[in-house]
């Protein structure tokens, strides 16, 4: 199998798993059975396409990337497609590995797994496409199985409200961005990403607006402050292995899509790069203070993310304002890692939520007070949850540190006021952030359990492995940050359109 | 001049497909408004979208509606005065200004490499990736609404605490 | 086609998209916001539809206009399914109803 | 090398330990005991192994690539003198705990933190990459914070947890950016490179950074204006207070100012900056150490009183007067506060007004305390004497400010009246009824006491060869005693143990010696004779009173919290669920991006 075939499988896996997943869980549920096989058909195609990025990442020349030609439409395989492809598959084999016995008490759940492959295999594609329209029929595909999948339960009114803003949002975005392509089309005559780049050494007005509404339209999906309010509902109302694909790589590929579109309009990088450290600064701020408050643990872990997302958008945002690799690359990295602990704390206050809430056949929000002493009776599941959240809150030597570390040495390594004064105030949100993380896990180890722990029926062993798995890569990743150092790298630099040929 | 005609007829349909207080009416504008720019669309040369966009905008998506409002049935749907109506209107009017402003250079027109290719060939060989997502998409949209519209058992025992949304 | 054409084209685009999202901000109905996102994209159609004219490509332009429109499609029937769970649940069709989630 | 690996046992062994305690589970208490105490004790043999290595070299680097530069470890007598104070006064803690813990909740939990911080304290002492160096001063942050809201269900604990965490790790931003300026300047974290060459940053970033690692300083070793986290804090189990919250983490501060002096030592103002936080330290901490009740809240504020005086030290130039007095302060601290335990687990209260006559019902606890006391008040000949003479000493050379050593004298006669005050409380007086059985130290307690109170008595010593490795393996800090004595002690051929005599010999010879002394005795003779001086008192009730507020930055603290929680209650209020203003808001940002854009477009 060379670079080519993997990639093609990478493409073509999921798509091929989706029906089959759905019609295995359809048939089983005709029969009068709990849905069954679909969870470990999907879990086997996401293994396989993890092999296949494997075999892509050991068989092509690093640095350089593959191109497939479909027709006219082109996908080009570099660093950051790679990157993202590697996320997700990972978190989703952890979500999918997690998500069977989640679903257990509900009756109908065949469409879940093979909507997961659905959204899995459009962000894939997503990361590679080199063709803007075809970018965006990712993203459309991306965002219409995730409407189910958020509305997953829609006898509850909560999910339903969730589901129905998050499509309204959605669109909207949707229309700037098709909007955003057709003005980028009638004056560059082309769609292709690298042929628009290399078509302008310097934009015209109306390019000048292709650029803001990618950057609103993505954003939507992106959660840039004041453009998030979708996901503070989705997130918590969506199934917890839902919230943590959402958190984990949905909203990273807005922010990816939105990377590329911009990159086609690279002549006024510059510019991109200092407004997107403007979204950074307000993601950040915004996000810590509306977090800070919160009682239910989902949603603030939610506004947690749109805080998370401010710290890529800083990094991305100093590298491409001042040519910094680096701190691309430290935004990257903080890709990656906030997809482990993001979506580990959401998989970690699923179990909880699972047995606390759920296993008892009822679906109220978990609070604040419902975990209080959950230790007592579910250790892994609560260590699990307070690495995840001392992670986020950049505590040393977990992996959220070391990206974020990164991050600041880019923006120091830029050596200008602005992105010193930004990195000061990533650095005081990341004390923030402390203030609703730590509190959390108080509560986790106190001794005198809530009457909700008291109830609590035991977690399933299966939901309690990738938890496992998912903290392991946190830990590695603290103590050995530079592992991912290649794939951050090279993202970077095809980000910045270097090292492409 | 007739672009202009046609699109400010579209754009009135369109105003009263919004404005109109029952939705069956409403989705009739927005039939109406479908066909305009389908026709629009012929006029600036794409004969085929057109029809689909007849067919489709106008023919299927009506349908659709008529279907849901018959559904979920009509709904007073009075427009109260809020502080948002003037803000969005402000807002959106600034927005739309300033868009329509700068997109609008002295030089639009820059007809580059004009490509003979007919439209199937394009469709069907040159963007057949498209085609495979859309496949994907109507299998994706499929998924979803059988999973919206299944009946749950709970639902029933919602239903006394249901009216709260009621006027 | 002459430029002044071009611009009474792009004129109605941008029309169309912001009556949409005028409805979708004033509206009491989800069917009406559905609507208004039909409208958003109608303008969005014209805009590719006028993209593939000017740059000479009508083949693509109506294309691409074809994916959208069937793209836009699903969304639509997706969302008139949703709003009919919507009734079903809430007892109406207003937006301002669907406010148990906020602050 | 492969002795390299010999540093990571310092690290490695007590993180073992912690994972074996808490692996083992609650259900098995004994069996944790025993473990944490065997692990410890083989952490605190590996860091007595490493003293061969105090003059020489010893190091290991392992790299990591990239931005991240490597992970390197390395000895120097610095790095193992405060690897030793961790690991040996880390597993006397254990020890202890033994006793003081017996019969406790989540004992896994504890001893894994009270494990994980042994190793992360030698870890940050033994690194030489300043990234690296802030990994592990964050995780002595963590396990601090983890140890103080142990009892997580006292919502006390809870706050002062949480306070701790989050105003060291404000103040942790300072060594930071300090780091990140570093690298952007140099390309690399290595500690001793920078200190020998601290000119290849440009002299304004190495101001900020000076100052910067100042703040993080005084935020770890609860300086001003950060003093008010160590008296929270006193929420932790109470070996914990000994070991982390006063002989080891608080002294991390001192340690970055000890290490990076030289770099730092010419900009501009730094010293005096250093030294007047040092002095204010010390001085208010010890008014507030007069008027407190709390037992082990007069420790925290002697804690923070006596390394006010160390910062002060580094600040004046005498960087081996500091680590010195850190040596004996380690020694004395933890002995007092351990023997604080004992009595606090015999009487069930931290109250001082409680106590009372508890001299004859626990005779041991009472010959420690006030052994500790004696050396913490610096009466000869216990170790807090001679250290605290060194920095005085510093302070009176150098061209210092006068007023300022002033001050610090006038803050050790406070100390010795604050001192007395406490011991008279506690074990003279009348006795409280319900305390007439009150029993003294158990077994573990005494075996971890002894040691401490031995070493209250000799570790000044040591005086002698500590200097002699210190100076023989820092290369860059220019140590030197006091330009009269180096001549007198510095002679060839002197040993190493002969100099701790002269150097003792020309500290009585000092004149400011006596007077300092004086200073105690009238601390001591004002506290005695309190109520003939009740006019005089009467006159510094405002005094008082400020000092009982802990002069306002309670206050202050209280009111940026604040500010902060309504700001984020506030904005929950621009989250309305309205779908309609949602989408408002996007079209928001829609028009502020575009006119932004265009703005930017056309600057």
């Amino acid at each position: 199998m060379d670079a080519n075939m993997a990639v093609i499988g990478l493409l073509a896996l999921p798509f091929i798993g989706a029906p089959l997943t759905y019609l295995a869980d359809r048939l089983a549920l005709r029969r009068g059975d709990q849905p069954r096989f679909g969870q470990w058909i999907a879990l086997a195609i996401l293994l396989l396409s993890l092999y296949c990025l494997s075999v892509f990442w050991f068989s092509s020349p690093l640095q350089q990337g593959t191109w497939v030609l479909v027709g006219s439409v082109a996908l080009h395989w570099d660093g950051l497609s790679v990157l993202l492809a590697l996320t997700t598959i990972l978190l989703g084999s952890a979500v999918t590995l997690f998500s069977g016995s989640y679903l257990a008490e509900e009756k109908a759940h065949d469409k879940y797994f093979s909507l997961l492959l659905l959204m899995i295999g459009s962000i894939i594609g997503l990361g590679a496409s080199n063709d803007l329209f075809n970018l965006w029929l990712w993203f459309e595909l991306m965002a219409v199985s995730t409407y189910l999948l958020v509305a997953f339960y829609p006898q509850e009114k909560g999910s339903l409200e969730a589901g129905v803003k998050y499509l309204v949002q959605s669109a909207v975005g949707s229309v700037l961005i098709l909007l955003a392509i057709s003005i980028t089309y009638t004056y560059a005559g082309t769609l292709q990403l690298d042929g628009i780049r290399a078509r302008f050494s310097d934009l015209n007005s109306a390019l000048w607006v292709a650029g803001v509404l990618f950057v609103i339209g993505f954003g939507i999906k992106a959660a840039l402050v004041p453009l998030h309010t979708w996901l503070p509902d989705a997130h918590a109302q969506a199934p917890s292995g839902i919230s943590a694909m959402l958190s984990g790589v949905v909203i990273e590929a807005g922010l990816v899509a939105m990377l590329r579109a911009l990159m086609a309009l690279g002549a006024a990088e510059i510019h991109w790069g200092i407004l997107l450290m403007g979204f950074g600064a307000i993601n950040m701020l915004l996000g810590n203070l509306l977090a800070l408050r919160q009682h239910q643990i989902k949603r603030l872990l939610a506004f947690s993310s749109v805080a998370q997302v401010g710290y890529m958008l800083a990094g991305i945002g100093v590298g491409l304002a001042y040519q910094q690799p680096v701190a691309l690359a430290g935004g990257m990295f903080h890709l990656f890692t906030h997809a482990l602990m993001k979506g580990l704390a959401f998989l970690a206050v699923g179990a909880l939520l699972y047995a606390l809430v759920l296993s008892h056949r009822q679906h109220t929000p978990l609070t604040l007070e419902d975990v209080c002493g959950a230790a007592q009776r579910y250790p892994l599941a609560s260590l699990t949850l307070a690495i995840a959240l001392l992670g986020l809150g950049g505590l040393p030597p977990l992996a959220g540190f070391m990206s974020k570390w990164q991050i600041l040495v880019g923006g120091f390594s830029a050596q200008t006021d602005a992105s010193v004064a930004l990195m000061i105030l990533a650095g005081l949100n990341s004390v923030l952030s402390l203030g609703y993380y730590a509190p959390i896990v108080n509560r986790l180890y106190r001794h005198q359990p809530s009457e909700a722990v008291l109830r609590g029926n035991p977690v399933p062993n299966v939901m309690i492995l990738p938890l496992l798995i998912l903290s392991l890569g946190i830990l590695v990743l603290g103590f050995v940050p530079s592992l991912m150092n290649p794939i951050n790298d090279w993202a970077a630099l095809s980000v910045l359109g270097l090292g492409m040929h | 001049m007739l672009y202009a005609l046609i699109g400010v007829g579209a754009l009135g349909c369109a105003i009263a497909a919004v404005i109109t207080k029952r939705l069956l009416l409403s989705a009739i504008w927005l039939a109406f408004t479908s066909a305009l720019v389908a026709l629009e669309m012929y006029l600036l040369g794409g004969p085929f979208i057109a029809v689909i966009e007849l067919s489709v905008g106008a023919g299927l998506v009506t349908v659709l509606f008529v279907f849901a409002i018959n559904l979920t049935g009509e709904e007073n749907t009075y427009h109260s005065p809020s502080v948002l109506k003037g803000l969005a209107l402000g807002c959106l009017l600034a927005c739309l200004a300033l868009t329509g402003y700068w997109v609008l250079p002295p030089t639009l027109v820059s007809p580059s490499n004009p490509d003979t290719q007919p439209l199937a060939t394009i469709l069907w060989e040159g963007r057949r990736l498209d085609i495979w997502l859309q496949a994907f998409l109507i299998f994706a949209g499929a998924l979803t609404v059988l999973g919206l519209l299944r009946s749950a058992p709970q639902e029933t025992s919602h239903k006394e605490e249901n009216p709260d949304g009621l006027p | 086609m002459d430029y002044l054409d071009g611009v009474t084209i792009l004129l109605v685009v941008l029309g169309l998209v912001g009556i949409g999202i005028y409805t979708l901000m004033i509206s009491r109905s989800l069917i009406k916001i559905i609507i208004g996102m039909q409208l958003m994209v109608k303008g969005v159609l014209l805009a590719f539809v006028l993209a593939g004219r000017i740059s000479g490509n009508m083949g693509l332009g109506q294309s691409l206009a074809l994916t959208i429109i069937v793209v836009d499609t699903i969304v639509a029937v997706v969302a008139l399914a949703m709003a009919v769970r919507v009734r079903r649940r809430f007892g109406t069709l207003d937006p301002r109803a669907l406010t148990t989630l906020r602050r | 090398m492969i002795n390299g690996w010999l540093l990571l046992l310092p690290i490695g062994i007590p993180w073992l330990g912690c994972l074996a305690v808490w692996l083992v589970g609650d259900r098995r208490p004994r069996l944790q005991h025993t473990l944490a105490v065997i692990f410890s004790i083989l952490a605190g043999v590996a860091g007595l192994a490493l003293i061969p290595w105090s003059t020489q070299r010893l190091t290991l680097l392992l790299s990591l690539g990239g931005i991240f530069d490597a992970f390197r470890l390395a000895t120097d007598g610095l790095s193992v003198f405060l690897t030793v104070v961790a690991t040996v006064i880390g597993s006397l803690a254990v020890i202890f705990s033994v006793d003081y813990m017996h019969g406790e909740h989540s004992l896994g939990r504890y001893y894994a933190f009270v494990l994980f911080f042994i190793g992360s304290m030698s870890g940050l002492v033994l690194t030489t990459s300043l990234l690296w160096m802030f990994v592990f001063w964050e995780l002595t942050a963590l396990c601090s914070y983890a140890l103080i809201a142990f009892h997580n269900d006292d919502p006390k604990a809870v706050r002062g947890g949480i306070k701790a965490l989050i105003m060291t790790q404000l103040g942790g931003l300072g060594l930071l950016f300090g780091a990140l300026w570093l690298y952007t300047y140099t390309g690399s974290y290595d500690i001793p490179q920078f200190l020998g060459s601290p000119n290849s940053v440009p002299p304004t970033v190495l101001s900020w950074m000076a100052f910067g690692f100042l703040i993080a300083a005084a935020a770890k070793s609860a300086q001003f204006p950060f003093q008010t986290w160590l008296p929270d804090a006193m929420e932790a189990p109470t070996p914990v207070s000994a070991l982390i919250h006063a002989a080891t983490m608080v002294n991390a501060g001192v340690y970055l100012l000890a290490r990076f002096y030289p770099a730092f030592e010419a900009v501009p103002g730094w010293r005096f900056a250093v030294m007047v936080v040092g002095m204010l330290s010390a001085f208010l901490a010890a008014l507030m150490a007069l008027v407190s009740f709390d037992l082990k809240r007069v420790l925290a504020y002697s804690t923070v009183s006596q390394l006010g005086f160390m910062v002060y030290a580094v600040g004046a130039g005498g960087v081996f007067a500091s680590q010195f007095h850190l040596m004996s302060h380690s020694v004395f601290k933890a002995l007092l506060f351990l023997a604080a335990g004992a009595v606090i687990h015999a009487l069930g209260t931290r109250d001082m007004r409680q106590m009372g006559g508890l001299g004859p019902s626990m005779p041991f606890t009472h010959v420690v305390f006030t052994l500790g006391a004696l050396a913490l008040a610096g009466i000869p000949v216990l170790n807090g004497f001679w250290s605290k003479e060194l920095i005085l000493e510093v302070g009176l050379g150098h061209g210092n400010p006068t007023w300022i050593v002033s001050l610090m004298i006038l803050s050790t006669g406070l100390t010795a009246a604050y001192t007395v005050r406490m011991v008279a409380m506690v074990f003279y007086g009348r006795g409280h009824q319900d305390h007439h059985e009150a029993h003294d130290a158990g077994t573990a307690m005494k075996t971890a006491l002894i040691p401490l109170a031995a070493g209250t008595l000799t570790t000044w010593l040591l005086l002698g060869p500590f200097y002699a490795s210190l100076k023989l393996s820092l290369p860059h800090h220019k140590l030197e005693l006091n330009a009269v004595w180096e001549e007198a002690v510095g002679k060839a051929g002197v040993s190493e143990w002969e100099m701790t005599f002269k150097v003792g010999l020309e500290i009585l010879r000092e004149p400011s010696t006596y007077l300092v002394l004086l200073v105690v005795v009238l601390g001591v003779a004002a506290w005695l004779g309190r109520a003939r001086l009740a006019s005089l008192i009467a006159t510094f009730r405002g005094v008082e009173k400020a000092a009982q507020a802990s002069f306002g930055f309670e206050a202050i603290n209280e009111v940026v919290v604040q500010a902060v929680q309504r700001a984020g209650e506030a904005l929950r209020a621009t989250q309305t669920g309205y779908l309609a203003w949602n989408i408002f808001a996007i079209l928001l940002g829609w028009l502020v991006v575009l006119i932004l854009t265009m703005l930017g477009r056309a600057g």
